[in-house]
């Protein structure tokens, strides 16, 4: 009965919704050729070298509304990912200050084939990681997505051996943490440096009425994207070490569980 | 000479036959007696995804979507160490 | 209206931007040995500074009759995000800073070490930055990303005491149920993006009453369908958020499990984030403009009244002292949306008056009990007889408290309460007035029994030392302080702040009107 | 007129490469839907991962360096495809490898239909000696 | 004009729905924890697949937003602009994107740690241990 209810609630509700998506928002095929118009405003001024009234310095639509347009949402967003792995740590670790030396591990882990595969799977996440985090003003990727696949380096090392060998390559617990804080106060520098020169918070081209020229958006000939490339590969530092974070929250969760675990 | 005229139905036929492997991996998947057998399919099914990647980011003629080609088969292999990692000691992480 | 280039412009962006910074800081000082006074002397000086921040913002807000502006980045508002901060913002902004101040102080005499202290201080900030920017806020995509950022530090916040079996619990339940009505406000926030091509606050409000804008004219598909699915979904959010009726199951256990000054955060100002959303959304954004609107204040009065009347039934039957007060926060969520309900400036006024007064005292009520079940080493009703007679300090404070939400006459909330029935009766809305009354002498009578049990019975006990008395104690008398002066100067706040905060709040115009400033800077194109 | 020369070979030999690798990836999805058991199909898998992943990801690569439509990305597209192809070469077996080695330990996967098991008789034989 | 690509668009909403149905009733009907924040993620990846298909446009020569060129002609731009899908939403989704995850990792802790303290994940269990344990005490 109560089941059954819940389905109904569900299959109901979403009914509807879907209802009045397809009924209102698309009722007509012609809506579906445009896009809203603040979409082809970004569109056509992200990268406008023509006008630079509107512009964000970065062919690259999607990075230019994430870091420039609506850069604030990605701040807290990353603060939120932040908070998380705050709450993970709360509930898992014990102290920080506590060195994070393992024991060896004694026929850990798996196979040898699968720990040679590793090593020069680890160059190679390393590279692509670096790779798209710093591509990120150019082509779809930025910080997020390579502090996400630099997260495989670290996954791959802990199923292949184990997480002290992980602790051992030097990702420790405090280094982690160091080097994230690292990341999110150059991230607060780059945000809000353009204050200093009466500029906005988060701006990167330069803006009417403000005192900040910008952040180079070319070096000679070389492209740089603005103040893109250093939030992204701020970014890329954080999202990295968090998710280093979580993995070793997890593992001494299982130490913690161990001492203190009761029911 | 014009590639993007040759591509434009090459492209159609080749992803035609990858997409009846698809099918057939698909049913694997879905049958697969026990879980090697379905991590084995999965990791067919994201080597062809890839080749797919590949194949879209000719067709369409754009550079970005080939990096996701090798994110996908990098999961794949991290899905076959995390599955083995399972069944061999009940347990993901640790020593 | 403020020069966008003029120092004081950037104030409501350092308010938020203040704390997040001094979350990403803190680990680092605690791993440069800083210790426990060395974070706690950062997050204190933190949160000063935002305080004195958010105090010169409403100073700003009430001296100019417009609301404050600022853009991110340079960009106009619909591009960019805005902060739009009218006075009712800017008032629960000053009133989370100010008593955000006092519960990190709090913590710094109450909290115990555990080596995991500098994570309890890093959460804080972060919820405090999140709060801050919720009330900030012109831009409905933001306030998701803000609302989030609140929500998943306060769960972790509860779950802070992790061996403790009912507060992993109460933080899981909370937080699974948050996220799914989280997920909703994203869906509704989608779907109003899909209909009326914006993100803005005060250009949806356009959209709805029809009004073109610069850049994104009238609109993109249906707007009435996309706002009817807007407000369903948001406003599940919003009620989820603050506790109100049908969405109210995992307040009681969530406030009443999590370490004392987490509970006072989350009593006395994470559950207005809620509240203040709907209202704003209500009132300003939607207003009379559609037929929407003419039923939202009907839909509060209604989830308002009934999470009163549960609120103030089920405090009597509560033997746990945290859950009685978690309970009494219900029910003064319901007054408040009652008041919000009515739809008046009088009612707008009152409720927001009753809002402030009501963290004020709740978060002292929290506090003082937090001390007395610190004394006695139990949360039952049962076992706090005579902890005030023990500890004279403790009990005059739990009594000032107590008497301050029964609503006994000088004190605050007894001033926003009269406010209150006087807007009902002006409205006529007999029936808030009979919903109001019921839950009012339910509740009266618990926090009297509260009051009895705690300061009147013989003590049972042999009472222990507190620790950290200083910051406590000077916590609890500057509480006790406001909730005197909130009641004493009642006649002149209520006219100068209150009044213009509830009509800045029930006028779209000055809203919009800050907006098309800038959003008409934004020349047309031709692709 | 030498560019357009090596083009020509370099797509068409690109299209070959892809063709042979779809006709292959069939092979292997008709062998993974009928072998009998897991050990078995591994076979397939092999042939799906390198005959119907890597070869037409070199195809691919060498496609779009003939490619006049991705312009000045053409390297880098032909990179990442080999890179992809070499990823694959390495990952695949060492993939099938692992998950054979957990079904085998384990005896997750029945082998039903076994023909001749060389394996165990060389654990035995390294057990007992 | 009703094309294939409009069936096949509307189509995918009803989709959307039906695997927002199944989440929803995933987070609300079952009693293990794992499986209700398996439910979440299937919720929130609906809504986020929701929005990108929001953004799209559907035409026959439809760009990702991304400009191909360093150097565009005025004329690039003008194509561009009317040819690439919306930016717009597929910013918020990768905001959302970061936020579930977040959740997702914070709820998966508290899982564990559930488990450690009641030995059971399911939460059905939990409130009854729990609710014993209240009255035992009262």
């Amino acid at each position: 009965m109560r089941k059954a209810s819940y389905i109904a609630l569900a299959v109901v509700g979403c009914a509807a919704l879907t209802l009045v998506a397809v009924l209102g928002t698309f009722a007509s095929p012609n809506t579906l050729s445009r896009v809203r118009a603040l979409g082809e405003f970004i569109l056509y001024n992200t990268f406008n070298v023509f006008s630079k009234r509107w512009w964000a310095g970065s062919p690259e639509a999607v990075t230019a509304v994430l870091w420039d347009y609506r850069g604030l949402d990605t701040i807290f967003e990353t603060t939120v990912l932040y908070a998380a792995v705050a709450g993970c740590v709360v509930l898992g670790y014990t102290s920080l200050l506590k060195r994070g030396r393992g024991r060896d591990e004694a026929g850990g882990g798996l196979t040898v084939v699968v720990k040679a595969a590793t090593k020069i799977l680890f160059a190679l996440i390393l590279i692509t990681s670096v790779n798209v985090a710093l591509h990120g003003y150019i082509t779809p990727g930025g910080g997020f997505a390579g502090g996400s696949t630099f997260a495989i380096a670290p996954l791959l090392v802990i199923a292949a051996y184990s997480t002290e060998k992980v602790v051992r390559m030097g990702f420790r617990f405090l280094s982690s943490a160091v080097m994230r804080s690292a990341g999110l106060l150059a991230l607060a520098l780059v945000v809000l440096s353009p204050l200093i020169y009466y500029g906005f918070v988060l701006q990167n081209q330069l803006k009417p009425n403000s005192g900040f020229p910008g952040y180079p958006a070319f070096l000679g000939p070389l492209f740089l994207g603005g103040s893109l490339l250093y939030l992204n590969f701020a970014e890329f530092l954080v999202v990295g070490m968090e998710f280093v974070l979580v993995f070793l929250a997890f593992h001494f969760m299982d130490k913690l569980m161990g001492g203190e675990g009761s029911g | 000479m014009n590639t993007a005229h040759i591509l434009s139905w090459f492209v159609p036929a080749v992803t035609s036959i990858f997409l009846a492997a698809f099918t057939l991996y698909i049913v694997r998947v879905v049958r697969g007696p026990t879980l090697p057998d379905i991590v084995l399919a999965i990791d067919c099914l994201s080597y062809d995804l890839a080749v797919f990647v590949a194949l879209m980011s000719l067709y369409y003629g754009t550079p970005f979507l080939v990096i996701g080609a090798l994110l996908l088969s990098l999961w794949a292999f991290i899905f076959d160490v995390f599955v083995s990692k399972y069944l061999v000691r009940k347990d993901l992480g640790g020593g | 209206m403020v020069d966008p280039a003029a120092p004081e412009a950037v104030l409501p962006a350092l308010a938020v931007l203040t704390p997040a910074v001094t979350a990403f800081a803190l680990p680092l000082a605690h791993i440069a040995g800083l210790g426990r006074r060395g974070v706690e002397a950062l997050a204190l000086l933190s949160s000063i500074i935002t305080g004195f921040f958010s105090v010169k913002l409403l100073a700003a807000a009430l001296s100019d009759g417009t609301p404050l502006t600022y853009c991110f980045g340079g960009w106009p508002p619909p591009l960019g995000i805005f902060y739009e901060v009218d006075v009712t913002g800017a008032l629960l902004g000053c009133l989370t800073a100010c008593l955000m101040f006092l519960i990190v102080l709090f913590s710094v005499g109450y909290m115990e070490d555990d080596g995991r202290l500098y994570l309890y201080y890093t959460l804080l900030m972060v919820v405090e930055a999140g709060m801050l920017g919720c009330f900030y806020t012109g831009d409905f995509f933001n306030l998701f990303v803000m609302i989030e950022v609140t929500a998943i530090s306060s769960y972790a916040l509860v779950s802070y005491l992790r061996s403790d079996r009912v507060a992993v619990a109460a933080s899981l339940k909370y937080a699974v149920y948050g996220a799914l009505a989280t997920t909703a406000y994203f869906a509704a926030t989608v779907f109003a993006y899909g209909s009326m091509g914006t993100l803005n606050m005060a250009d949806m409000h356009a959209k709805i009453a029809g009004i073109p804008t610069p850049l994104t004219g009238t609109g993109f598909a249906n707007v009435g369908l996309g706002l009817l699915v807007f407000v369903a979904l948001a406003l599940y959010a919003f009620t989820y958020k603050s506790a109100l009726f049908p969405n109210h199951f995992w307040l009681p256990e969530a406030h009443s499990s999590a370490p004392t000054p987490v509970s006072a955060l989350l009593s006395g100002l994470v559950v207005n984030v809620g509240i203040y959303a709907i209202v704003r959304f209500t009132y300003t954004v939607i207003g009379g403009a559609s037929a929407v609107g003419k039923y939202l204040p009907i839909a509060l009065l209604a989830t308002g009244a009934a999470s009163a009347v549960i609120g103030g039934l089920l405090m009597n039957l509560q033997r746990d002292v945290k859950r009685l007060i978690a309970y009494s926060t219900v029910m003064n969520l319901g007054f408040i949306a009652l008041g919000y309900g009515l739809s008046t400036d009088l009612g707008v006024a009152a409720a927001t008056y009753h809002l402030v007064t009501h963290a004020v005292a709740k978060a002292m009520l929290f506090m003082s009990a937090g001390l007395a079940i610190a004394c006695v080493g139990s949360r039952n009703l049962s076992d706090l007889e005579g902890v005030g007679r023990a500890s004279p300090f403790i009990g005059f404070m739990i009594g000032v408290s107590t008497l301050t939400l029964a609503g006994v006459p000088p004190l605050s909330v007894f001033m926003s309460e009269y406010a209150l029935i006087t807007a009902m009766v002006r409205a006529g809305n007999y029936f808030a007035l009979a919903a109001f009354l019921t839950a009012y002498v339910s509740g009266a009578v618990a926090y009297l029994k509260l009051l009895y049990v705690t300061c009147v019975k013989p003590p049972r006990k042999p009472r222990t030392e507190i620790r950290g008395r200083g910051a406590t104690y000077s916590v609890l008398t500057i509480l006790a302080v406001a909730c005197v002066a909130l009641g004493l100067l009642a006649p002149l706040i209520f006219r100068s702040v209150f009044m213009p905060a509830a009509h800045t709040l029930m006028n779209p115009s000055q809203y919009l009107k800050a907006f098309l400033h800038y959003a008409s800077t934004l020349t047309s194109y031709s692709p | 007129m030498v560019n357009a020369v090596v083009d020509q070979v370099l797509l068409y030999v690109g299209m070959a490469l892809v063709t042979v690798g779809a006709v292959y990836d069939l092979i292997a999805g008709i062998g993974m839907a009928r072998f009998p058991n897991f050990f078995v199909r591994l076979h397939a898998a092999t042939i799906g991962a390198v005959g119907g992943a890597a070869l037409p990801l070199v195809g691919v690569a060498l496609i779009a360096l003939a490619s006049d439509q991705l312009g000045p990305y053409r390297f880098g597209v032909c990179a990442v495809c080999l890179l992809t192809a070499a990823a694959i070469l390495i990952t695949a077996p060492t993939g099938s490898h692992i998950l054979a080695y957990a079904a085998y330990k384990t005896h997750a996967s029945p082998r039903k239909p076994c023909i001749h098991d060389a394996l165990r008789k060389f654990l035995e034989e390294g057990e007992g000696g | 004009m009703v094309s294939v690509a409009y069936v096949i668009y509307v189509a995918s909403f009803i989709t959307l729905a039906c695997t927002a149905a199944v989440g929803v009733y995933g987070v609300l009907a079952k009693r293990n924890i794992i499986k209700k924040i398996i439910a979440l993620t299937i919720v929130g990846d609906t809504a986020n697949t929701f929005a990108i298909l929001l953004g799209f446009r559907v035409s026959a020569n439809v760009m990702p937003p991304v400009l191909p060129s360093l150097n565009p002609s005025k004329e690039l731009l003008t194509r561009f602009a009317g040819a690439a899908v919306d930016p717009v939403p597929q910013a918020l989704v990768i905001t959302a994107i970061v936020i579930n995850l977040a959740i997702t990792a914070f709820l998966l802790f508290l899982a564990v740690r559930i488990y450690s303290l009641y030995g059971t994940l399911d939460y059905g269990k939990v409130i009854r241990v729990r609710r014993g344990e209240l009255d035992g005490e009262g």
